[in-house]
């Protein structure tokens, strides 16, 4: 199984997740990113994700060997979103399974919180006053 | 000289007008490549906040560019 | 819609996401329990919950409004099973959602942490040899 | 003498052999309650293990039993 995709079609939440159960594991951690109606004060209509595919399967894959390094989890997957979406839209989601649920925790935040920093994936907002933008926040304000 | 692919993404590509270039570089390394394309495009973002990356993998902008090879420039991330 | 639910018959995930779903949430989390087949080095079959349900139900809302008014969430909901489950069935589920992300971890590690520690449900394990037991873990080790 | 009725749940319904049962106490408070029922039905529990409700919600060992409540003793949980 890939530990990180790409896609341009809708996630189904159901085949991921089925992906990730295991019957050693008692605990299963996941995240979901939805497109939220409103950033930074402004009313948001939906919005593009764009990659640098063939670098962001790369390090994508690279920051889920490394959540599996960390944490004693038994499986963990991420899949992220491409092309344009609505509001309430499944941008990406992480799904974790462990043992116990201290690892899935850790590990499925850990794959999250690496994925926004360091996967190359750009977000073009699109504005109710029907102006857009591409999000590129500075590391210490992502 | 060496002819690489320069690929652009999101505000940089927008800004380019292109999601890739090939052109011919005589630079020494990856920094001076950025530098004649911010030149040639007028890009804003000052490369210490970019990244950059050539043939698919993160690269140094001290490194040399290889012949043949595709360049990338990464600026602030946004997914999730 | 109620914060915290018994249930005799497998939990529906995907109605239950639903109630947590909003236009707002920027981030969701969600925790899964799973029936183990194994626990402290012994096979497991299966197990049966049993609950207080009149103070099961109460302590668990007031786990639901704590996690509320701690974090900054939306929504939050949990729901437990009772009854007997075999290897594999879903015995817990807690889904948060949240305009950011660490507010919905947060919330949602908090839920299931005070929901094993507090609220009055008890399971009996299953053994494959034969034999059964009830779990009552003292705190220390819970 | 008050007339209360004992729920049990997990081990001590298993050992009490019934899910609850109405009792006469004369006890002071609840703590007197469950010494009565642990000598009766052979509890290995130690109060100190085991939290107390009355009517469906956590109590104290020193609340005094009301005629006509429900009283639980409540061992260790293993939800989740």
């Amino acid at each position: 199984m890939a530990g990180f995709l790409l896609s341009d079609l809708p996630l189904d939440i159901a085949s991921l997740r089925a992906q990730v159960l295991d019957r050693r594991a008692g605990g299963y951690a996941s995240f979901e990113g939805w497109v939220r109606d409103h950033h930074a004060g402004r009313a948001v209509d939906g919005l593009d994700y764009e990659a640098y595919a063939t670098l962001a399967e790369r390090e994508g894959e690279r920051v889920i060997a490394e959540a599996k390094a960390r944490f004693d989890v038994i499986e963990a997957c991420c899949a992220h979103r491409v092309g344009t979406l609505a509001i309430g839209d499944l941008a990406v989601w992480v799904g974790v399974s462990a043992a116990h649920r201290g690892a899935a925790f850790d590990a499925c935040r850990y794959i999250i919180d690496e994925t926004k920093r360091r996967v190359p994936i750009w977000k073009r907002e699109h504005y109710r006053e029907g102006d857009a933008d591409w999000l590129h926040p500075m590391a210490e304000e992502a | 000289m060496a002819d690489v692919t320069l690929l652009y993404f999101a505000s940089l590509r927008e800004r380019a007008g292109v999601d890739s270039e090939t052109v011919s570089t005589a630079a020494a390394d990856l920094a001076g490549v950025y530098d004649e394309a911010q030149a040639r495009h007028g890009f804003s973002w000052p490369r210490g906040h970019l990244r950059v990356a050539m043939d698919g993998e993160f690269a140094r902008w001290d490194d040399v560019p290889k012949a043949g090879s595709e360049i990338a420039f990464i600026p602030p991330v946004s997914g999730g």
